[in-house]
């Protein structure tokens, strides 16, 4: 059912062996819930084991109905990723811009479409434009280490006048300098900094891309995967604070 | 004739001694120590980069000295105010004329836009 | 200095002076507007009138270093802002107190992160640690009652490393 | 370029810094002046960055909550209101009846204390000090009521994912209607002191003026953009956690200054005791504990979810893999948009209407940094 045109990557970013236990968490999660009230709470395993009923705890008089075992709930189907092809704004793009869409997909209802980044920026101009997306709602990057088109931007747009909201996302390798969008939408600024600051995505065209958050002169890029939580770049620490050895 | 005077000299001598008390135990009792990175100046707590002493702009010298111009004014002013009944007419029209001079000059001063800040 | 230093020891008369000086310094402990994070709404919390830290005399907040003589460290230390307490700390004139209210300041709190600084004794000394996340108000008042104790047993002597000839 | 006279000066660079009494927190920012008047500012911002994604990438969904009170400590309940209206969309928990409205309810007394701290501030730093003095009143007693309710005052864990902790303690709802019946008197002494002040007119009108168009391609959101005339509020727009079954205005000013989004700041607090008030009339009956599970895994995907913080639009973009662990959590800050700005709304006042500026944007230095 998944359709196969769709790269497998581009929108689930699961490593290889999570996938199958993805769609298993979803159930395991419905039999935990079943756990009874006065019992303590049961982890169940990923198949759930008969349990064996208990003896009534607390005051003899208290509930003494004996546990039945949990009934096979019909498995809640989990939102995913629907394809859209039929909708009138996906196909205005679709002959607009032909295979550079790479995919069109809503999840939970709200619209993703992935554009390959060579025509990222005249799509966006174009959704400027043409559909009149004036508000950039956000904009930032995910990383997903390890494979070939390692960033992938996020663009959430949103049109005050015909109301839709909108998600694009685009795939670029570890190298490319994707077109900056402060052209398009002056709030992309310091969007773009804090990408760069946070990742070391650079944008061509930024007015002045320098870190926003971290010291100006440190080193590493905190949100990217490899990038430990704990690593303080000692050698700032050195140049700028006089550790204390602290008594006792 | 001198008695009159005792009071002046003991509030002089009051005003005097009471700083003067004051400083010293201060310099006695409180720590003293001035480390170049204390004497630095204050800039909201960044490492100041350039000298402290920078060319500022010239209207607020121009601002400075027009008050100080009718401050001084408002002084000339009190000793004709105290003995106003022996002056009488003439030292009202003497006023009148020391005044009128210096109103010209504050309308001018405001129309010009000296007046004006920033 | 007029008077010898050194001619000073522990004696009558310096403990009466050491006890008005003290008296005076704790109860015009003037903090300095600092407030970092989420300890910093609470600490204003405790300006206003329902915990009034007026009542110990040390509820008037300083804007500037120079007039001030305790820094409340209030919120998290980030590497960027602990080179500027190093700075500020420096700025202030002696006899100056730290106090780190909250759990980040005093050991770096739930953050244990690549930007923030685990404790800001770290960086600069601390007289009071205020546990709390971030701590209640009568917690805050607490450590300045505690910093007042501390100032009880100071003295003018030691400040001035007077040395006894023995 | 003419030759320098006597009269030209270098243009003058002031630190207005992180150490600042009217920076609301750790904000640098870098003036450049002519004498009193600013030619242009640069926003320095970090010193609170602790690395909040960072963190929320390294913990379980449940154990992000917290990260998540104190990124916006000043309007922490509606913080995480957010997050958690997000991931139990993802997992598709539904939520009782009787934990939906607490929520409402709780989110508007948050608005209200977080307005109430900006005005505290905002009139602070412009020099009214009684005011701070009233606003902190009113807001302890919201706090006494996040304390009753979920146990801390300011960073309030206040909702689970699938509902909240527990349901009311006694004499909480006697509580709450006292409050929002005194309240609207309380907001006419604020308006006694300010609105028609003489001083208050001239620090705040036509300060900061951004046009409507202007605060779209800022991205502006909540007051600022309302107050420029645009009827943008999440609430009515993409109506989320049950609040189309209520009524309410949206105010919104017309020559976006300062005086107006403090006039919009004003009607906003009267709106949320209509909702609150709303709220506790039609408390429904039963649990307050929705069903879910221990351990959080929502499916593989992606969401984004938007609510009207009372800063403006505060988004959590949450990435799931399927594991337990959030795959990315990126948070929308309303403040560090506004704060953006700055820039443009400062050029060409003086450097007392730049604290008027800071303060009417309402910004909050633990969401700008995260």
């Amino acid at each position: 059912m998944e359709d196969k045109k769709k790269p497998k990557s581009t929108s689930e970013p699961e490593k290889p062996s999570e996938s199958t236990k993805a769609s298993s968490g979803v159930e395991s999660a419905d039999e935990v819930v079943g756990a009874s009230a006065e019992g303590t709470g049961n982890e169940s395993k990923e198949d759930s084991v008969p349990r064996k009923p208990q003896k009534p705890t607390g005051p003899a008089g208290a509930t003494s109905a004996k546990k039945n075992p949990p009934k096979r709930r019909p498995i809640k189907k989990g939102p995913t990723y629907e394809d859209l092809e039929n909708d009138e704004q996906v196909q205005f793009l679709r002959e607009r811009f032909g295979d550079d869409l790479d995919s069109a997909q809503s999840f939970l209802g709200q619209k993703i479409l992935t554009i390959n980044p060579a025509s990222l920026f005249d799509a966006l101009s174009f959704l400027r434009e043409e559909l009149d997306f004036d508000y950039l709602i956000d904009l930032t990057a995910l990383d997903y280490q390890g494979e070939e088109k390692r960033w992938c931007l996020v663009y959430h747009l949103y049109s005050y006048s015909s109301g839709h909201f909108l998600r694009i996302k685009s795939r670029i390798c570890e190298g490319d300098v994707p077109a900056s969008v402060t052209p398009i939408w002056k709030v992309a600024d310091w969007l773009e900094r804090e990408i760069y600051d946070m990742f070391g995505i650079e944008f061509s065209g930024h007015p002045e891309l320098k870190r926003i958050l971290l010291p100006a002169d440190w080193h590493g890029h905190p949100l990217r995967k490899d990038y430990d939580i704990k690593l303080q770049d000692q050698s700032w620490v050195k140049k700028h604070l006089k550790i204390r050895k602290i008594p006792g | 004739m001198l008695a009159s005077y005792l009071p002046v000299l003991v509030f002089l001598v009051a005003a005097i001694t009471v700083p003067v008390v004051g400083l010293l135990v201060g310099r006695l009792v409180r720590p003293n120590k001035p480390t170049p990175a204390k004497l630095s100046p204050y800039e909201c707590g960044i490492e100041p980069e350039t000298d402290a002493r920078d060319r500022m702009s010239i209207r607020f010298y121009i601002i400075a000295i027009l008050f100080v111009i009718f401050d001084v004014e408002t002084i000339f002013l009190f000793p004709w105010a105290v003995n106003y009944g022996k002056l009488a007419l003439f030292g009202l029209i003497e006023m009148l004329i020391f005044l009128g001079i210096l109103i010209a000059g504050y309308f001018y001063v405001w129309k010009k836009g000296a007046l004006e800040w920033a | 200095m007029g008077i010898d230093e050194r001619a000073f020891q522990q004696n009558v008369v310096t403990t009466t002076v050491d006890s008005v000086v003290n008296w005076a310094r704790k109860s015009s402990l003037w903090p300095m507007t600092f407030g970092l994070a989420c300890c910093a709404i609470e600490m204003m919390a405790v300006g206003a009138s329902r915990f009034d830290m007026d009542r110990f005399g040390a509820g008037i907040f300083r804007p500037s270093p120079r007039q001030s003589d305790l820094i409340i460290i209030a919120g998290t230390v980030t590497l960027k802002m602990a080179e500027v307490i190093q700075v500020l700390y420096e700025q202030m004139p002696d006899p100056k107190w730290v106090i780190s209210m909250g759990a980040c300041s005093s050991v770096g709190g739930p953050f244990d992160t690549y930007a923030t600084l685990q404790g800001v004794d770290k960086v600069i000394p601390v007289d009071v640690y205020i546990p709390g996340c971030p701590p209640r108000p009568e917690a805050l008042l607490y450590g300045v009652m505690r910093l007042q104790d501390k100032i009880d047993q100071m003295s003018i002597l030691d400040d001035k490393r007077l040395v006894v000839s023995s | 370029m003419s030759r320098e006279t006597i009269l030209d000066t270098r243009e003058l660079e002031i630190n207005m810094g992180p150490q600042h009494p009217s920076t609301h927190g750790v904000l640098r920012v870098k003036l450049f002046l002519d004498g009193e008047r600013v030619q242009d500012c640069e926003c320095v911002i970090g010193y609170l960055h602790r690395g909040v994604e960072k963190i929320s990438e390294n913990r379980s969904y449940i154990k992000c909550v917290p990260y998540y009170d104190r990124t916006d400590y000043i309007a922490a309940v509606s913080n995480v209101y957010g997050y958690v209206l997000g991931v139990e969309k993802m997992m598709g928990i539904e939520v009782p009846e009787k934990a939906r409205y607490i929520r409402i309810m709780m989110t508007e007394f948050n608005r209200i204390s977080s307005h109430l701290l900006w005005l505290a501030t905002h009139a602070l730093d412009i020099g009214a000090m009684t005011v701070f003095l009233y606003c902190f009143r009113e807001r302890e007693e919201i706090l006494k009521l996040f304390e009753a309710l979920f146990g801390a005052r300011l960073t309030t864990h206040a909702f689970r994912i699938g509902g909240l902790w527990k349901d009311f303690p006694a004499g909480f709802e006697e509580a709450a209607r006292k409050f929002i019946k005194e309240f609207p008197d309380r907001i006419d002494e604020y308006e006694e002191l300010l609105t028609n002040n003489r001083i208050w007119i001239d620090r705040t009108k036509n300060i900061g003026i951004i046009s409507a168009e202007e605060a779209i391609n800022f991205g502006l959101s909540g007051p600022p953009l309302r107050g420029s005339g645009v009827d943008y509020d999440l609430r009515k727009i993409r109506p989320y956690g049950g609040y189309e079954e209520f009524d309410f205005e949206v105010p919104v000013g017309n020559n976006g200054d300062t005086y107006d989004r403090y006039i919009i700041r004003l009607a906003e607090m009267r709106q949320c005791c209509r909702i609150i008030e709303q709220a506790l009339d039609g408390l429904p009956e039963g649990p307050v504990r929705g069903k879910a599970p221990k351990i959080v895994k929502p499916p593989v995907g992606e969401y984004y979810s938007g609510i009207e913080g009372p800063r403006g639009e505060l988004g959590y973009y949450i990435v799931s893999d399927g594991s337990a662990f959030p795959f990315r959590v990126r948070i929308r800050p309303p403040t560090f948009i506004s704060l953006q700005a700055l820039r443009r709304l400062v050029r060409g006042h003086l450097v007392a209407d730049v604290v008027a500026i800071i303060g009417t944007l309402d910004i909050v230095l633990g969401e700008i940094d995260r």
